[in-house]
């Protein structure tokens, strides 16, 4: 085997010419002018995408396909998650805090933070913001909460996580494939009730996001479940 | 079909499909046996009533089979029937019961070859026979099993081989440069061919085996003796005569002047003729003498063929003289190998019958007249006269036919006198008796009956030669006589220091 | 040169780095880290390039936001993968244990 | 009309479909299994007859599709064909009555009997392709479906030789590919064709035809055995009887064979082979190979491994025949893949009988075995004199209609080939049939099992005596129509003036 | 009705990952089997559609492309999706009957299952950049998952590394996205194919297929980036091992194929692609080799796939810079090595489980005599490794011949040795297994038979990879012109 000082050289050195041609590369392609110019398509389109931000109406209408995988990727990441899950219970005594300024700040901050989750998924529609982040405002709240000890049932690796789990997901799909019903091509919105559809769509993903994102932090693999391979020996 | 085809199929297949009775369980194969006289009867019949000139078309048959017969076969399918069914008669006093369906097995299916060659005019049917002869004839040599058959089988046997192929190589040039699948074409093209030389030379080694040709003999001196004797008198009588048929039908004869080849063969035969009977009168097993007397007779016939092949106008008359000599020749010896498995009775005037009838077909092969051999004899000598031929070397054959005579009688005498140091006394069984007893009368008194008017060489029997004739066939054997004599004094003086 | 051309060479800078942590670095967790700072650098060159010439691009932006939440569901899996992994093997990094007790080797 | 689509289509559905039956099989089902085996064999059988008769009159069979872009899957049943569909179904028959009754009581039967049908399917295939893609396709499925043939016995030297046989034969099928791809692209996808494809041809395309042609016929001639490609044949000896028999006297060096025969005829055509100047080379090689088998022969111990290397010479007469321009000298070449395949095979039938009767399987311990097993020993008499090609059998047939067509096509030299090589050949059997016949038999056989009346067991009797017979009659009937000799006359007439 | 079909293509996984999830494994495995049955249904309908109609292009949510994401749906995207649904549907029967349904986190199977499905679809119908590039993350974390579910610690390394290699790779190939959307402001593939040829070979758009094409390699796994394969389709569950070699890998190769075909000729160079060729001749090669090394039966399949794969990439050298017949059998060529490979891949693992699961144990030597027992499933792995080694009449060796021609064609007479000397190092591997099947010890006397239902999947899979050979005319019919879909909007 090559010691170990020259293969991080030659990694060195390939990082290093990656970084640099990769700079020439920005470099060069800065000095041209783009052959096609999206932001001046995408805002003739604003007025028939329901919602003022840009950027929303980018992720749920112009390209709601790509959310809607995005999403599916966050529910797989969930999903592997608590399949890692094997403990019975979640009560984990030893996360059970008795510091009472964490207690009390958390008592604080709680209802700011999901206050603050509402605002950032109604903004969505005009500034930044949307379901994501308030998703990850709502998650982090149940972090703070589950760090302060305080038992979350729904996180138990049962049907309700995982009607949380799809429940942001599957309200997606249902207007997706319901605009097809209606005749529309898929992930269409009917026109009337775009602005509409979204906010439930932001609102549900909202939750969902939050499941998921807690589910993964608590899901944290504990116990020593057996499970015999394939292949090992018998 | 005509009835002498069908004799002729019937000829064949009977000791063909003989070898199936073999299938029997071993209790009622002991019947084979009685049945080795009767195969080769239909040839017999075939040779004698059947009138030549019938063909048997088989288009079906190998590269497409004709059989056929003219003057020339006849003659050979009679010394082999008759001899066939002798020492097949003999065989079935002769043989014990140890290997009896293996050596009927052989007999039959040699039998079934050597008939077959004869009557073969097809190149493929010609040499299947030839092969199936030499094959099976290995099984009669090495019947007895010592270690002796075993070695003198193994010799033919790689002989046999090479002289096989020697045969087909010559055969497929041959037969490629005639065009044609039919013995008949054959000599003309290679005549003309440009390989003539390697083909004469490929067919004359080839036959040249089996028919003892000197330095290609080792096999027939070791393999008679070895032999049962029914076996050693078809080997020496029938078989080795194929050879010299191959010769007869594939060799360019009568189509152009071989003066080389001629003489090449006239001083082959001469060797034979002499180097045998000197070889032969030093051995003191009585069936090794007789088989160089064999190679020794042979060298006789082949100084003929090699006449034949010099002189192109000649060989039309030679040809049936050949066939005569072979004739005389078959049976004689058949005869003699015979009587060297025959016991002397104990009474006095039956010992003496025996001797005279012993000696006689010996006497034959010499020359003495009133005999199938003076005959045979002096038609050689009318055939290989000088004046008549045109030929470089044919002012030697006179005396080399005198020579041969000598060295013939010498080897009968040989024979004889060894016979008689070896000879048992008892009973015979009948059968054995019976088939030596009809061999000779057969060389005795059946060569008179021949059909002698075979292009007019020798005109009718000649009951009684004329005076100059007698003297030329007697004096070579008074020599002998006193060669023998003087011999056996010189012997018995050295024996008395 | 602007703001955003700066960047997008950051960028290519962090990718650089990234990558030489995410394959040299045997520590899972560091990988992991590594791993997210390409995703930086990734997303910066995919901002920055495009609002280089014509100011805010909406697009990449929403793009790099979809980036963003695939590189986190990937992270926290990756991050749940390595807990569980340490909790069976004791172990932080990839290599091999040694074949007396890698399950299914040879004996 | 629709007939003549089917009938080779069923021809090669007959074999495939016995093995998918036998496969299904369970392992004790062994009437049936023999009902199926059998059945599917008679079947063919007539098929073939049938379509030989078709063909002697002219009919086209053939069904062709197209498979991949610019190929064809193409069946075709020609005057060529069908001497290889006749000899392959005529011997499966036999073939599989003598395996039943070889591997009655061993194992794994089903998978046997499975592998078994799938080859003769390949070889049917290989008879019936209709261009070099299909022909390459069964030739491929054949290597396959011998593989477990040969290892069979599941044995350690069993499953070395299956290796051997592998690397031999799929490295061929590889090159023989290359050189298929390559004649594609050079001329496109050829049918086989009476008279070749290339009597016109561009002196500029010589190289890479020469080239091509080299490549099929290393590729060809490892299944064929020539030297140096033989190295498998004697190892895969290890496989059972009827394996050896099929393999050996059928299926593998004959789809070889045949396939260099088809190369030279139905792709390039005898005259533009002759022009390439490629038949003399292969000519020579095949002399060689015939002497070197021959000579390696001589050295055995082993019966079979004996009669591996009389084939490895036996196969190149094919060969050599095929070389000599000209029609009778083809006759002679084609001929013989007839012929050899029933001599061979019955050969191995009776090494197969002697190994399964009296366990004997040197040559030194076969003395005398002629009395204990007569009808056996008569059947191993025919073939080895077959084999030295003495007269009447066949061996003799082949050898005197080669050495005529050497002798057309003024390669005289060829006629020292066949002679030596039958020395050879006399030099090694001879001595077999002394022991057997001439030598007193031992008191105890190696491991002697019987069966009531007949010396062995009937169903290994009578196969060997019917391929005996065959031998005989083919020799002695074959100026007859339908003979061996007068259908290779047929396909020469056929290719000569097509 | 195409509208429907699209639908049911792409959305009926979605709903039936979402479904399974809140079932457990019993449940799960009805549910599924319905939706395995739409699913090829559709599909079926789809490939009949466009084998009769022709491809086109489908906007997704009323956009079209550049604005919005775009649907490619040709003759050789619907094919990939009919192979998928077969080959999936295989699996997902298979591992109905072959996992266990009584461990708790087995229920977990099926919403990933189906997660991976929708993630293949999308990509193989998939005409945008960055919409491929969520695909691949939704395979890719699906198939992670998948690995790792119930897993021991070696299970659980070998998804990691594979995560770790699948980012990595993701990444790399998002930097190429994002190069080229700073240059041409587009993300559809086709978009960006009318400008390179109008404009051809932009500075700096060379770096940026370099870095697509390296991302998606790791990912397909090639030599030398290839490390991550074996021990994860190794060790996974076989029905999952055979989605992965089958299915999975295929997904990002078939985008770097995409890439070079449309974007190869302008912005690619000689040199690369023969690099990329050697890579994959290394690939055949080194693969091969290390199959034969191998002493876990699924080890020798996965380390297979890395060899198969390696032929995968000779389409970068035979299509560049070629006659456009040429081009065309290689790419017919390829299409088919893939379907072959698939199919016979997916029957081998799928067949390796279940020999695995009637010796009980992985090695190979614990073979020893089986074939005795006439395994169906020996005979699916040997019928399967047929494929595999490009023998006739298989599907692989249509799409070797298609090879060769296209070899010989070029003039680039090299990749001939590699397709030779693949087949033959790939019957090294092969017959080693059935070698070790004959072999006859005393000892063999022990076989669980399987139930028929496993054994019959595998067996239909590996016929279907043979029969591919015999109608391969038909199936690249279907995909005619297969990437060469005119009139990009």
């Amino acid at each position: 085997m090559m010691a170990g000082w020259v293969r991080t050289l030659i990694t060195t050195l390939l990082c290093l010419t990656l970084s640099g041609a990769l700079a020439a590369s920005i470099w060069a392609i800065a000095g041209n002018p783009t052959p096609v110019d999206l932001p001046r398509l995408l805002s003739e389109n604003m007025d028939r995408s329901g919602v003022a931000h840009p950027v929303t109406a980018v992720l749920l209408n112009f390209r709601s396909y790509d959310t809607l995988l995005e999403i599916g990727v966050l529910v797989i990441a969930g999903i592997a998650g608590i399949s890692m899950a094997k403990t019975a219970s979640l009560e984990d005594p030893e996360l059970r805090t008795s510091d009472t300024l964490l207690y009390a700040l958390q008592r604080w901050f709680v209802p700011l933070m999901l206050v603050l989750a509402g605002y950032l998924l109604w903004a969505g529609a005009e500034r930044p913001g949307g379901a994501f982040q308030a998703g990850a405002v709502v998650a982090a709240t149940g972090v703070l909460m589950r760090l302060g000890g305080i038992p979350m049932d729904f996180l138990r690796p049962g049907l309700l996580l995982r009607l949380g789990l799809g429940l942001g997901f599957s309200v997606f799909l249902v207007v997706a494939v319901a605009s097809a019903i209606g005749g529309e091509a898929f992930l269409a919105y009917p026109p009337g009730l775009t602005k509409a559809l979204i906010v439930v769509i932001e609102s549900v993903l909202t939750l969902s996001i939050a499941m998921v994102l807690l589910a993964l932090f608590v899901s944290a693999p504990v116990n020593d479940a057996e499970d015999p391979e394939e292949g090992g020996p018998a | 079909m005509p009835p002498e085809a069908l004799a002729a199929v019937v000829a064949v297949c009977l000791p063909l499909l003989y070898p199936a009775m073999a299938l029997l369980p071993s209790t009622r194969a002991r019947v084979m046996r009685f049945a080795l006289p009767l195969l080769p009867l239909p040839a017999l019949l075939l040779a004698v009533f059947s009138d030549p000139g019938w063909q048997l078309d088989m288009p079906w048959l190998l590269n497409g089979g004709l059989w056929a017969m003219d003057e020339l076969r006849r003659l050979f399918l009679l010394l082999t029937a008759v001899l066939w069914a002798v020492a097949g008669l003999y065989a079935v006093g002769y043989l014990k019961a140890d290997h009896l369906r293996r050596f009927c097995v052989c007999w039959g299916l040699t039998l079934a070859g050597n008939i077959g060659l004869t009557l073969a005019v097809d190149i493929a049917s010609f040499y299947s026979f030839f092969a199936l002869m030499t094959f099976a004839g290995y099984g009669l040599i090495v019947h007895e099993g010592s270690g002796e058959a075993l070695r003198a089988g193994r010799v033919y046997l790689v002989m046999a081989v090479f002289g096989e192929m020697a045969i087909l190589a010559g055969l497929l040039l041959a037969s490629a440069a005639a065009d044609s699948q039919m013995l008949a074409d054959l000599p003309a093209a290679i005549a003309a061919a440009p390989q003539k030389n390697l083909v004469i030379g490929l067919l004359v080694a080839g036959f040249g085996v089996k028919a003892g040709l000197p330095l290609l003999h080792f096999w027939l001196p070791l393999a008679h003796p070895v032999a049962p004797t029914p076996a050693s008198a078809v080997l020496s009588g029938a078989m080795i005569k194929a050879g010299l048929l191959g010769w007869l039908v594939t060799l360019p004869f009568g189509e152009a002047a071989l003066p080389g080849w001629g003489a090449l063969m006239v001083v082959a035969g001469a060797v034979a003729a002499l180097g045998a009977a000197l070889l032969g009168v030093c051995q003191r097993r009585p069936k090794t003498v007789l088989a160089y007397s064999s190679i020794s007779q042979m060298g006789l016939m082949v100084l003929m063929v090699g006449g034949a092949l010099a002189d192109p106008g000649r060989a039309a008359v030679l040809f049936p003289v050949i066939a005569l000599y072979t004739l005389h020749h078959g049976l004689a010896k058949g005869s003699l190998f015979l009587s060297a498995g025959v016991s002397m009775p104990t009474a006095a005037g039956a010992r003496a019958v025996t001797w005279l009838l012993i000696a006689l077909p010996g006497l034959s092969l010499a020359g003495l007249p009133f005999t199938s051999g003076a005959l045979a004899k002096l038609a050689m000598k009318e055939g290989l006269s000088a004046d008549k031929l045109d030929f470089a070397l044919s002012g030697y054959l006179s005396p080399l036919m005198t020579a041969g005579a000598v060295a013939t009688l010498l080897l009968v005498l040989r024979y004889l006198w060894t016979l008689a140091r070896t000879q048992k006394t008892g009973r015979n069984p009948p059968a054995l008796a019976a088939g030596w007893l009809a061999a000779t009368g057969m060389s005795l008194v059946a060569f008179w009956w021949m059909p002698w008017q075979v292009d007019g060489l020798v005109k009718a029997p000649v009951w009684l030669p004329k005076m100059y004739q007698l003297w030329a066939l007697l004096w070579p054997m008074l020599v002998a006589f006193i060669l023998a004599a003087g011999a056996l004094l010189v012997s018995r003086s050295v024996k008395k220091r | 040169m602007t703001a955003s051309l700066l960047y997008a060479l950051a960028g290519a800078v962090l990718f650089g780095m990234g990558l030489y942590g995410l394959l040299r670095l045997p520590h899972l967790l560091r990988k992991l880290l590594a791993f997210n700072i390409m995703g930086s650098g990734v997303f910066l060159v995919m901002v920055g390039l495009p609002q280089h010439r014509g100011g805010a691009d909406p697009i990449p932006q929403a793009l790099v936001l979809t980036g963003i939440v695939v590189a986190i569901a990937a992270t926290a899996l990756a991050v749940v993968l390595m807990r569980r992994y340490y909790h069976l093997s004791g172990m932080t990094t990839l290599e091999e244990p040694s074949p007396e007790q890698r399950p299914g080797g040879r004996r | 009309m629709m007939l003549s689509v089917w009938l080779p289509v069923l021809a090669l559905m007959t074999s495939l479909l016995a093995a998918v039956v036998i496969f299904a099989l369970p392992e004790q089902g062994y009437r049936l299994r023999t009902a199926v085996n059998l059945g599917a064999a008679l079947v063919k059988l007539g098929l073939v007859v049938v379509m030989v008769w078709g063909v002697f009159r002219g009919v086209d069979y053939g069904v062709s599709f197209t498979m991949a872009p610019g190929v064809a899957f193409v069946l075709k049943a020609d005057a060529l064909s069908m001497m290889f569909a006749g000899l392959s179904a005529v011997l499966w028959l036999l073939t599989t009555v003598y395996a039943v009754g070889y591997l009655e009581d061993s194992p794994n039967r089903s998978r046997f009997f499975g592998f078994f049908s799938l080859c003769v399917a390949s070889t049917m295939g290989i008879a019936l392709a209709g261009n070099l893609f299909t022909f390459f396709l069964f030739y491929e499925m054949l290597t396959l479906s011998t593989y477990p043939l040969v290892v069979h016995r599941g044995t350690e030297q069993a499953l070395k030789a299956g290796r051997t046989y592998l690397i031999y034969t799929l490295t061929g099928g590889a090159v023989l590919l290359l050189a298929i791809a390559w004649l594609q692209g050079v001329a496109g996808d050829l049918p086989f064709r009476e008279g070749g494809h290339f009597t016109e041809n561009d002196p500029a395309l010589h190289t890479s035809l020469i080239g091509i042609f080299v490549l099929l016929v290393a590729g060809l001639g490892v299944k064929a055995a020539v030297f140096p490609l033989h190295g498998w044949l004697p190892q895969a000896m290890v496989a059972p009887a009827p394996v050896s028999a099929l393999l050996h006297a059928v299926a593998v060096v004959k789809a070889g064979a045949f396939g260099i025969v088809r190369v030279v005829y139905n792709i390039y055509g005898v005259e533009a082979s002759s022009v390439l100047g490629v038949l003399e080379p292969l000519a020579w090689l095949a002399a060689f190979t015939i002497l070197y088998g021959s000579v390696r022969a001589l050295w055995q111990v082993d019966l079979k491994r004996l009669l591996a290397f009389s084939t490895v010479s036996q196969v190149s007469y094919i060969i050599l025949g095929i070389c000599l321009f000209g029609p009778v000298g083809a006759a002679g070449g084609l001929v013989h893949l007839l012929h050899q395949g029933i001599m061979k095979i019955t050969l191995f039938f009776c090494a197969g009988n002697y190994a399964e009767t009296l366990g004997i399987h040197r040559l030194d311990e076969m003395d005398g075995a002629g009395r204990r097993m007569p009808a056996t020993s008569f059947a191993f008499t025919v073939g080895a004199f077959g084999m030295i090609g003495a007269p009447p059998l066949a061996g003799f047939i082949t050898k005197w209609t080669m050495g005529t067509g050497a002798l057309d096509a003024g390669m005289d030299w060829v006629i020292a080939v066949l002679v030596l090589s039958s020395l050879l050949n006399a030099a090694y059997f001879l001595p077999i049939l002394h022991r057997l016949w001439f030598r007193d038999p031992p008191r105890q056989w190696p491991h002697e099992r019987r069966w009531g009346r007949l010396e062995t067991s009937a169903w290994l009797y009578w196969p060997t005596l019917v391929t005996a017979v065959v031998t005989i009659l083919a020799g002695v009937l074959a100026s007859l129509p339908f003979s061996p000799l007068s259908w290779a006359e047929l396909i020469v007439l056929r290719e000569y003036s097509p | 009705m195409t509208l429907w079909l699209m639908a049911g293509l792409l959305f009926t996984p979605l709903a039936w990952a979402v479904l399974t999830l809140l079932t457990d494994f019993r449940w799960g495995r009805w549910v599924t089997s319905f939706g395995i049955l739409v699913q090829v249904l559709v599909s079926l309908g789809l490939w009949l559609t466009i084998a009769r109609d022709g491809g086109f292009y489908y906007g997704l949510g009323g956009w079209d492309a550049p604005l919005g994401i775009e649907l490619r749906v040709d003759g050789l995207a619907v094919t990939f999706v009919l192979l998928t649904a077969v080959v999936a549907s295989a699996c997902g029967w298979h591992a109905g009957v072959y996992i266990d349904p009584d461990k708790a986190w087995h229920r977990y199977f099926w919403p990933l299952f189906w997660f991976l499905w929708s993630g293949l679809n999308a990509v193989w119908l998939g005409g945008d950049l960055f919409n491929l590039y969520v695909g691949l993350e939704l395979i890719s974390l699906s198939a992670v998952g998948l690995v790792a579910l119930g897993g021991k610690a070696a299970a659980l390394r070998a998804s990691l590394r594979y995560l770790l290699a699948a980012l990595l790779g993701s990444l790399a190939y998002l930097l190429g996205v994002a190069l080229l959307y700073g240059q041409f402001g587009s993300l559809s593939i086709a978009g960006v194919a009318t400008l390179l040829a109008d404009n051809p070979a932009p500075a700096g758009s060379g770096l940026a297929l370099a870095l697509m094409v390296t991302g998606l390699s790791l990912k397909t796994a090639l030599f030398p980036l290839h490390q991550w394969l074996p021990p994860a389709h190794g060790i996974a569950k076989s029905p999952v091992s055979a989605l992965l070699s089958a299915l999975v890998v295929k997904a990002s190769f078939y985008i770097a194929a995409r890439l070079w075909l449309e974007f190869g000729a302008t912005i690619g160079s000689f040199a690369a692609a023969q690099l990329v060729g050697l890579l994959g001749s290394a690939a055949v090669v080194w693969g091969s080799w290390l199959a034969f090394r191998q002493q876990q039966l699924k080890q020798v399949v996965a380390y297979s796939s890395v060899a198969q794969i390696g032929y995968l990439f000779l389409l970068f050298p035979l299509t560049y810079s070629v006659s456009e017949a040429v081009s065309l059998q290689a790419q017919q060529g390829i299409t088919l090595q893939v379907i072959s490979h698939g199919l016979a891949k997916a029957a081998m693992f799928l067949a390796a489980g279940n020999l695995i699961l009637s010796v009980g144990s992985g090695r190979i030597e614990a073979l020893a005599g089986v074939s005795r027992f006439l395994p169906f499933s020996l005979f699916s792995f040997g019928l399967a490794g047929v494929s595999l080694m490009s023998l006739p009449p298989t599907g692989g060796f249509t799409a070797k011949w298609l090879l060769l021609q296209a070899s010989l064609g070029s003039g680039q007479w090299w990749w001939v040795a590699v397709l030779l000397a693949g087949g033959l190092l790939s019957a090294a591997y092969v017959f080693r297994i059935y070698r070790a099947s004959f072999l006859e010890r005393p000892e063999t006397d022990r076989f669980y038979h399987p139930p028929r239902s496993l054994e019959v999947i595998p067996l239909i899979l590996a016929l279907l990879s043979l029969g591919l050979g015999l109608a391969s005319e038909q199936v690249l019919s279907v995909m005619a012109l297969p990437f060469e879909e005119a009139g990009a909007p």
